[in-house]
């Protein structure tokens, strides 16, 4: 209960800063040039004014900006994305079809770069200034110094059309009719590239962490107590350096939540995912003010989200933290 | 007639010739899915409301239009068998084909007709609602036929080819009574058509089934068409060379990969069934501003650029030098020997210098911002090549990038630029979407209309008269006079001509064989093993 | 000196250096070597490295010679990391220091918004600056600086937080110093190296993030970086790879540089990691 | 040899680039069983060292054994593989480190890093170490060995801290125990509990320590032998009575002779009735605001009263967290007290606005404890000096040049005040900070622990220094320390704190004679060696 509290708590927190953030680019989006309803015409072909006139009014284009945004600020109180003017759908349904794909990209890329980045900056570590660490640290910085979208294309050309061991995109086999297990292996067939290509530099920055931590850790006074125990190398590493280098790790992941969805935009784009950054890319475009603002809030709410279990582990990693202290 | 010149591609044109002639004897085989790649995804799947190629390659499956042009490019019968008109053009009568079911079960009557005309058409429909402003009522005598009454003469052939696009009928059923642009059915649609909706993931795919009980027995042939969401070109490329894609409509591939891919046995890529939709690469001026009041200025602008050059290295000769806003693979409209434009930089020089724009410091003669449209890759080719060409005669220009929304309200509403650049689609009528470009009094804010500081009374007259004028020969005529009119004038020049690229999988058999094929219904379309 | 010293010492960092400044020297004399602008019309369009002796790594899909555009492109490139990160890290530091060194409400507020900028994810955040205020350089590079102050800011906080119990700081409080000359005078000089550090990252990211938006083609077309030779190499990226290959290597051998340099200077300014080693 | 250790000849090489090319050279030790050998000395001068490689833990592949031996129980130690080397470490040879609470792992519960010796060298079951685990609590005499078995480190107290640690080095009864530094972080009542239990359970199990300190209290309360260690070299072994009262290597003596002794010796002055300072019932609260945890609120300083005359000396002793820092640290209003005055020269201190104190900055001013922090790494000596009175308006001529004549006072050489301060020694750098404080010429000065962090011999210098420049510029000072020994050296009158309140207070010889309260007469009870007082020695 306590615990529920706590979250509740955090997320109250949070909130005002996340109405201001949404009023705030709720304004600024009004200095954009054109608004929906030009995007509209672009994508359409062709229009008159009657029909421009018509089209603003449907989306409420007509009203004040002060009146727009007390509309869509009370909408939000009473937790109202509002309707979205691309997908004629509420906003909330549109976000909620999109979310899965990202979320499953950002699970699994987090999930590899977390899981090599400790890998390798162990092995880092381990031989540091010798020629794993050399060999290790030099890929390290050039996955960090690789544009992604660059690697995403590249990545295509090799594994989906000269080697064709991978799909060059999509979300699982169209019209397949999967279900069930044969499903799920045909959407993580799909998503194999995508996650390694968003997963790259963030596995650069993990394994650069890892590799500090554990030097850190490895100098500290009760490694040498663990190795004066008579303790095995495997165990000092294991059981004393491991869990206590984990913990900047851990710090990492909540930090870097935000960012991760930023590079998804690029990412999904390449790998035509249909995912939360291509929705925000396209909502930008088209000038859909509803759309763009909930996803913002739905990333803010997932950000916070993370950092809340990061703080949850946290907590459990390291027994000197309550979580609701 | 059209079939027969069109391919600037000899070499492709042979290719897909050659396996034509053998195919004739190949039986047409049912089954098998197509997928489709999509550049971008649509707001509304509807034809009766939006007109757009990115609709129609979907939608045009579902959904039917009252004719359709065979391939010869002459109106023929879709959901209307038969169309007769008085000779005043005030009523024109379309005689409906029968036993025609929506895919829910209910007869397709002429209430739709009526219904979508007046509700749709004319309300919603770019394009539409300016073709129908005068059109005042449809009438219902029966079920099967239906009276256009206009209060202004509409020619008939007009008529005809801009409903080819423009004519797509919904079910009265599933709108009446409903936020028509907020109608479920826009994005699930409920047609007559060859295919029937199934399935639409936002951001991924569209599925339509064959339509068993499609009124064209026997038809069609395919099981099932897929259309795949792929927004990064060169990743659709990669998606079209792993087979997953069989047809890739509308130019939405690099033009150095379907240069590449036209190379390749496995693939046709060309322009053919696209003859319908031809696209101009324009240079439109902004004719307030003082260099461009001047028409020498906007001629040396023109006589700057070296189109052909343009065309040989840039587009990878997919396109060629424009000569006036109708373009030549329209024959019923077009007249050759129009003045040109040659490449001639000695020339633009000299005529800048007429005109009181000398060179001053560092060679420039004046500054301009150029805005080139977000769509295409063309289009920022071009654009820099007009940076480049204009440089060379003491005009800097700056290109200033704006996505679609930010370039429509600067250039067509704001009026804030000096060059703008952007394709202009020419609609198998002049009047449908051509002239606009260039009569006065539209409003601030539509697209794609005269939004360049540039009014001429007679041009205006020209085009309205042309609007209404019934005899063929004298409207042809008329748009001859138009043409050369605002060639002199050039507040928009038509630099080049192009018509959409198709890459299609050559186990495709019956397709680009009307001339906007990708936009039409595709019920003869078949794999062949 | 000390610190430059033990910068030399290991291999990594000095090859950052020589690297670095590789690229400096291609920025420094790109008008030297490509007088004419980089973006005229050069020749015909994708003509293959070593296949045009004129043009030795080739013209891009409209006919710029890509060599011209590397060399002037490490000018723009440079600019736009160097710019961009100038504006992060002042922004950061300003936000960070004032945030650590006064705590209580102040340290909340701050806080509160750094959070919030560091919830909305930074890219999108600059596609919408860049779909607001257009894309030229100006705009790109603020808007890449204006994304990117949140790390660095907090950064400074968690040092001058550190710093600002220190006792050398609490002896100068002791003696009556004012609270600007306390945190210009005393702590930040020693809370800056790790934050100059960090904007080696920061410069990476600025580069990488420009190159992003080119490839979105929201660049600024009227200026030759290398993230517009990429957005311009995307389109022929199956054939002509080259094309957006020979930037994004220049993008890799840049980045590679600074990180390097970061690392190297990390070790420098961080002697107690140097000595275990 | 009968003995358990022996150390021949060892010397240890350090890396290229090091300050000296050996840590340790020719080091030559013995241990019996069943006997306590103390290693003595400064830091720097190799003891921990000694300790490491006998482990065989030496630093990387650089610190490395040139030559020597280390004889244990017959095996020479440096010649036995990683493997072997394991089987002896934590089974034979335990250890225990100065900072328990930096030597356990903080994510490990304390019971399962006991067990870890015995997972790691015995066949034991699950139940069998966990029993024997409860076992070892209970011997170190851990209150509620069960709870504290399943405790992380951060859950126990420093005291119980160092009784795991040594519950875990001695879990499979090892001949030899070393112990470096074990009592150092620890209070001195604590480390009063910890000496005994090392002193008894060594008893018990007849075993041999080597026992590392700094400190010749500790020496005197528990060793059975000395060695004494400089520069990586033993200048003296024998036996404790011996070498702890009549040392015979000149740095012994003058170690011996710089331990400050308890004997006061008052300087018998009258003080002027007006006190320069008057602290009328200081307090401090701290509240600890948790989200969820109700606020808690702890009084570190309850109605503190005291005055300071001119030219006196106050100390104010305690043990960590009795509220000594705090009232500190209020003085110099580092800290805003909530109640109660301090009145300088008739102005209250308390009570003014942070404008108005900055500009009044110099009546009191401070000396820090940690002479490495104190100073501002960046700037330049004599800057650091100067830079007080130039705050104040002080023209930088005249700044610098007071700042010389500073330098000269506390026995530096105004040559030097072009110097950064990591260019100083840990003394000097104290001195730095002395002179910073006198520039701006206070009425008070506050010293927070000054020489705590120094070794003894520099220890005694700077204790010199200050009772030097207190008797000829009739200083007033507020001395704060934990350590009773340099307070009966220095302080005129002696105010005891414990838990926030001053407990006792009166003139140094009357409390260190007559304690009257109970907390004073633990504490005095606890100075290790008490009852040895160091022999009057001229610093050879």
């Amino acid at each position: 209960m306590k615990f529920l509290a706590y979250a509740a708590r955090r997320l109250a927190a949070s909130l005002p800063t996340l109405l201001i953030l949404l009023a705030g680019l709720f304004v600024l989006l009004q200095f954009a040039p054109g608004d929906t309803v030009d995007a509209l015409m672009a994508q359409a072909g062709g229009g008159d004014a009657v029909m421009a006139a018509e089209l603003r009014r449907f989306y409420g284009l007509d009203l004040s900006v002060p009146e727009r945004l007390a509309a869509y600020l009370w909408r939000l109180v009473r937790l109202d994305l509002g309707f979205s003017a691309i997908y004629n759908k509420p906003v909330a349904t549109v976000i909620l079809e999109r979310l899965t794909p990202t979320l499953l990209l950002m699970a699994s890329s987090l999930s590899l770069a977390f899981a090599a980045g400790m890998v390798l900056g162990v092995l880092a570590a381990r031989r540091v200034n010798g020629w794993p660490d050399t060999v290790i640290s030099t890929l390290g910085l050039i996955f960090y110094a690789t544009p992604s979208f660059w690697f995403g294309l590249m990545g295509i050309v090799v594994f989906a059309v000269k080697l064709a061991w991978l799909p060059p995109g999509g979300y699982g086999t169209v019209g397949a009719g999967y279900a069930g297990l044969r499903l799920m292996l045909d959407i993580a067939w799909h998503l194999i590239l995508p996650t390694v290509t968003l997963a790259l530099i963030f596995l650069a920055i993990y394994l650069r962490i890892m590799r500090a931590a554990m030097l850190e850790v490895l100098n500290l006074d009760f490694v040498r107590a663990a190795r004066a125990k008579g303790l095995s190398e495997t165990r000092v590493l294991v059981r004393h350096v491991l869990r206590n280098a984990l913990l900047p790790m851990v710090t990492l992941i909540g930090l870097q939540a935000g960012t991760m969805l930023g590079g998804s935009v690029v990412v999904e784009s390449v790998f035509s995912l249909p995912g939360l950054g291509r929705l925000a890319y396209e909502s930008v475009v088209q000038r859909d003010l509803n759309t763009l603002l909930g996803i913002v809030f739905v990333s803010a709410i997932l950000v916070i989200v993370v950092n809340f279990v990061v703080d949850l582990l946290y907590a459990k990693l390291d027994p000197r933290i309550t979580a609701t202290g | 007639m059209q079939i027969g010149r069109r391919d600037l591609l000899a070499g492709a044109a042979v290719a897909a010739a050659l396996p034509g002639a053998l195919r004739a004897q190949e039986q047409p085989r049912r089954g098998g899915t197509v997928t489709v790649h999509m550049g971008s995804e649509q707001r509304i799947l509807n034809g009766s409301l939006r007109a757009s190629t990115g609709v129609y390659v979907v939608a045009a499956k579902m959904q039917e239009p009252l004719v359709e042009l065979d391939g010869e490019g002459r109106p023929v019968p879709m959901l209307a068998v038969a169309w007769q008109s008085a000779p005043d053009g005030l009523t024109h009568t379309f005689r409906l084909r029968q036993g025609v079911r929506w895919h829910d079960g209910k007869p397709f009557t002429s209430a739709d007709v009526q219904y979508t005309a007046m509700e749709m058409w004319k309300k919603h429909l770019n394009y539409g609602t300016a073709l129908q402003l005068y059109l005042q009522a449809v009438d219902t005598p029966d079920p099967h036929t239906a009276v256009f009454r206009y209060s202004r003469p509409m020619p008939q052939d007009l008529l005809l080819r801009a409903m080819v696009d423009l004519g797509y009928i919904s079910p009265k059923h599933v709108f009446e009574g409903t936020n028509v642009l907020e109608n479920p059915a826009n994005t699930a649609p409920v047609g007559t058509g060859p295919f029937r909706f199934v399935q639409y993931e936002r951001g991924q795919f569209i599925i339509a089934d064959r339509n068993p009980d499609y009124w064209n027995a026997g038809y069609p042939y395919l099981d099932r068409i897929v259309w795949r969401f792929i927004t990064d070109k060169a990743a659709a490329t990669a998606a079209m060379e792993a087979g997953q894609v069989q047809l890739s409509p509308y130019s939405s591939l690099p033009l150095a990969d379907m240069d590449r891919l036209r190379k390749d046995p496995r693939f046709i890529v060309s322009t053919r069934g696209n003859e319908g939709n031809a696209v101009t690469n324009t240079v439109e001026f902004n004719c307030r501003r003082d260099f461009f009041k001047d028409v020498r200025v906007r001629r040396a602008i023109c006589h700057a650029l070296d189109v052909d050059f343009f065309c040989e290295n840039f587009l990878y000769g997919f396109g060629k030098r424009g000569t006036g806003p109708i373009p030549s693979s329209s024959p019923d409209f077009y007249t050759p020997g129009m003045p040109q434009y040659e490449f001639d930089r000695r020339k633009a020089e000299r005529l800048l210098d007429e005109a009181g724009f000398r060179r001053g410091a560092g060679g420039v003669r004046f500054r301009v911002r150029l805005l080139p449209a977000p769509w295409g890759e063309d289009i920022a080719l071009w654009a820099t090549f007009i940076q480049q060409s204009l440089q060379p005669i003491g005009i800097p220009v700056e290109i200033v990038r704006r996505d679609a929304a930010g370039f429509l309200t600067a250039v067509y509403r704001d009026h804030d630029f000096d060059l703008a650049t952007g394709w202009h689609q020419y609609r198998n009528d002049p009047a449908v979407s051509t002239t606009v470009w260039y009569r006065s009094g539209s409003p601030p804010g539509s697209p794609w209309t005269n939004q360049f500081g540039w009014q001429s009374d007679e041009v205006d007259r020209l085009i309205d008269d042309a609007a209404s004028e019934l005899d063929p020969a004298r409207r042809k005529a008329k748009y001859a006079e138009f043409t050369r009119k605002v060639l002199e004038e050039v507040p928009v020049w038509m630099a080049i001509e192009r018509q959409f690229i198709s890459v299609t999988s050559a186990r495709l058999r019956n397709h680009h064989n009307t001339p906007r094929w990708p936009s039409s219904h595709w019920s003869d379309l078949w794999i062949a093993s | 000196m000390a610190a430059f010293r033990r910068y030399l010492r290991s291999p990594a960092p000095v090859l950052g250096l020589v690297l670095l400044m590789a690229v400096i020297a291609m920025a420094l004399c790109a008008d030297l070597v490509f007088p004419r602008d980089p973006l005229a019309l050069a020749g015909r369009p994708l003509q293959w490295p070593g296949t045009n002796p004129r043009f030795w790594l080739g013209t891009d899909g409209s006919g710029r010679d890509i060599a011209a555009q590397i060399f002037h492109g490490a000018r723009v490139s440079l600019l736009i990391g160097v710019v961009a990160t100038a504006i992060a890290i002042a922004l950061g530091i300003a936000i960070g220091a004032v945030a650590g060194f006064y705590g209580g409400g102040v340290d909340t507020v701050l806080m509160r918004v750094t959070e919030a900028f560091q919830t909305l994810p930074n890219f999108i955040l600059l596609l919408v600056l860049v779909a607001v205020f257009g894309s030229d350089i100006v705009t790109v590079t603020v808007s890449i600086g204006a994304v990117s102050w949140p790390a660095p800011a907090r950064l400074t906080r968690a040092e001058v937080l550190s710093l600002r119990n220190r006792e050398f700081v609490l002896a100068c409080r002791t003696l009556g110093m004012g609270d600007l000359r306390l945190i210009l005078g005393e702590i930040l000089p020693n809370a800056l190296p790790p934050v100059i550090v960090y904007a080696s990252v920061v410069m990476a990211v600025a580069i990488l993030l420009e190159s992003a938006l080119a490839f979105l083609g929201l660049s600024d077309p009227n200026v030759a970086s290398w993230g517009n030779l990429i957005g311009t190499g995307r389109t022929v990226i199956r054939s002509e790879w080259y094309v957006s290959a020979i930037p994004g290597v220049a993008i890799l051998v840049t980045v590679l540089a600074v990180s390097l340099v970061g690392q190297g200077l990390n070790d420098a300014l961080n002697p107690r990691l140097k000595e275990r080693t | 040899m009968s003995g358990l250790l022996s150390i021949r000849d060892l010397s240890v090489r350090l890396p290229r680039g090091a300050d000296r090319s050996h840590a340790l050279i020719g080091v030559s030790l013995d241990l019996a069983p069943n006997e306590i050998l103390c290693l003595v000395g400064e830091s720097g001068s190799g003891k921990s060292l000694t300790a490491a490689a006998i482990m065989g833990l030496l630093p990387g592949p650089q610190v490395f054994a040139e030559k020597g031996a280390i004889l244990f129980e017959g095996r020479d130690l440096l010649r036995l593989s990683e493997a072997e080397m394991r089987a002896i470490r934590g089974a034979r040879i335990g250890m225990i480190f100065q900072e328990p609470m930096t030597a356990l792992n903080p994510v490990l519960p304390v019971g399962r890093q006991i067990e870890e010796v015995l997972e790691e060298h015995t066949a034991m079951t699950r139940a069998e170490r966990v029993g024997r685990v409860l076992a070892l609590l209970e011997e170190v005499r851990i209150p509620d060995p069960a709870s504290a078995a399943r405790a992380h480190p951060h859950e126990l107290s420093g005291g119980q801290r160092q009784r795991a640690m040594i519950a875990m080095a001695l879990a499979l009864n090892p001949r030899l125990l070393i112990a470096d530094e074990p009592t150092t972080a620890l209070d001195v009542t604590t480390q009063k509990h910890i000496l005994g239990l090392i002193r008894e359970l060594q008893r018990s199990h007849g075993t041999g320590v080597l026992f590392i300190t700094h400190d010749f209290g500790v020496v005197a309360e528990i060793a059975d032998r000395v060695a004494v260690m400089q520069h990586g070299r033993v200048v003296e072994q024998g036996a404790a009575e011996q070498v702890l009262n009549r040392p015979s290597h000149p740095y012994t003596r003058a170690l011996i002779a710089a331990v400050p002794t308890l004997a006061h010796s008052p300087r018998g002055r009258d003080f002027p009735c007006a006190p320069v300072l008057a602290v009328r019932n200081l307090s401090k609260t701290y509240r600890a605001a948790g989200l969820f945890a109700r606020r808690r609120t702890v009084h570190a300083v309850k109605d503190v009263s005291f005055d300071l005359h001119r030219g006196e000396t106050l100390g104010i002793v305690g043990e960590s967290g009795s509220g000594k820092s705090t009232v500190a640290r209020c003085l110099v209003r580092l800290l805003d007290p909530d109640g109660g005055s301090m009145v300088v020269d008739g102005l209250d201190m308390a009570a003014l606005s942070r404008a108005r104190l900055r500009r009044e900055a110099r009546r009191v001013q401070m000396v820090f404890q940690d002479p490495f922090a104190s100073l501002n790494p960046r700037r330049t000596a004599g800057d650091l000096v100067a830079q007080g009175p130039m705050l104040h308006g002080v023209p930088r001529e005249e700044a610098q040049a007071r700042a010389a004549e500073l330098f000269r006072l506390v026995g530096l050489d105004p040559a030097a005040m072009s110097r950064l301060p990591h260019e100083f020694s840990g003394g000097q750098r104290q001195r730095i900070g002395l002179a910073r404080a006198l520039a701006m010429r206070p009425t008070v000065l506050v010293a927070d622990e000054p020489v705590s962090a120094l070794d003894v011999s520099v220890q005694a210098q700077v204790l010199r220094l200050l009772r030097d420049l207190r008797d000829r510029l009739s200083l007033s000072i507020v001395f704060i320390t934990h350590d009773l020994r340099v307070a009966a050296e220095l302080c005129d009158r002696i105010a005891v704190m414990h838990e926030g309140e001053i407990v006792e207070h009166g003139p140094t010889a009357e409390v260190f004679a007559a304690p009257r309260h109970d907390y004073t007469r633990t504490l005095m009870d606890s100075i290790p060696g008490r009852t040895w007082t160091p022999p009057a020695l001229e610093p050879a």
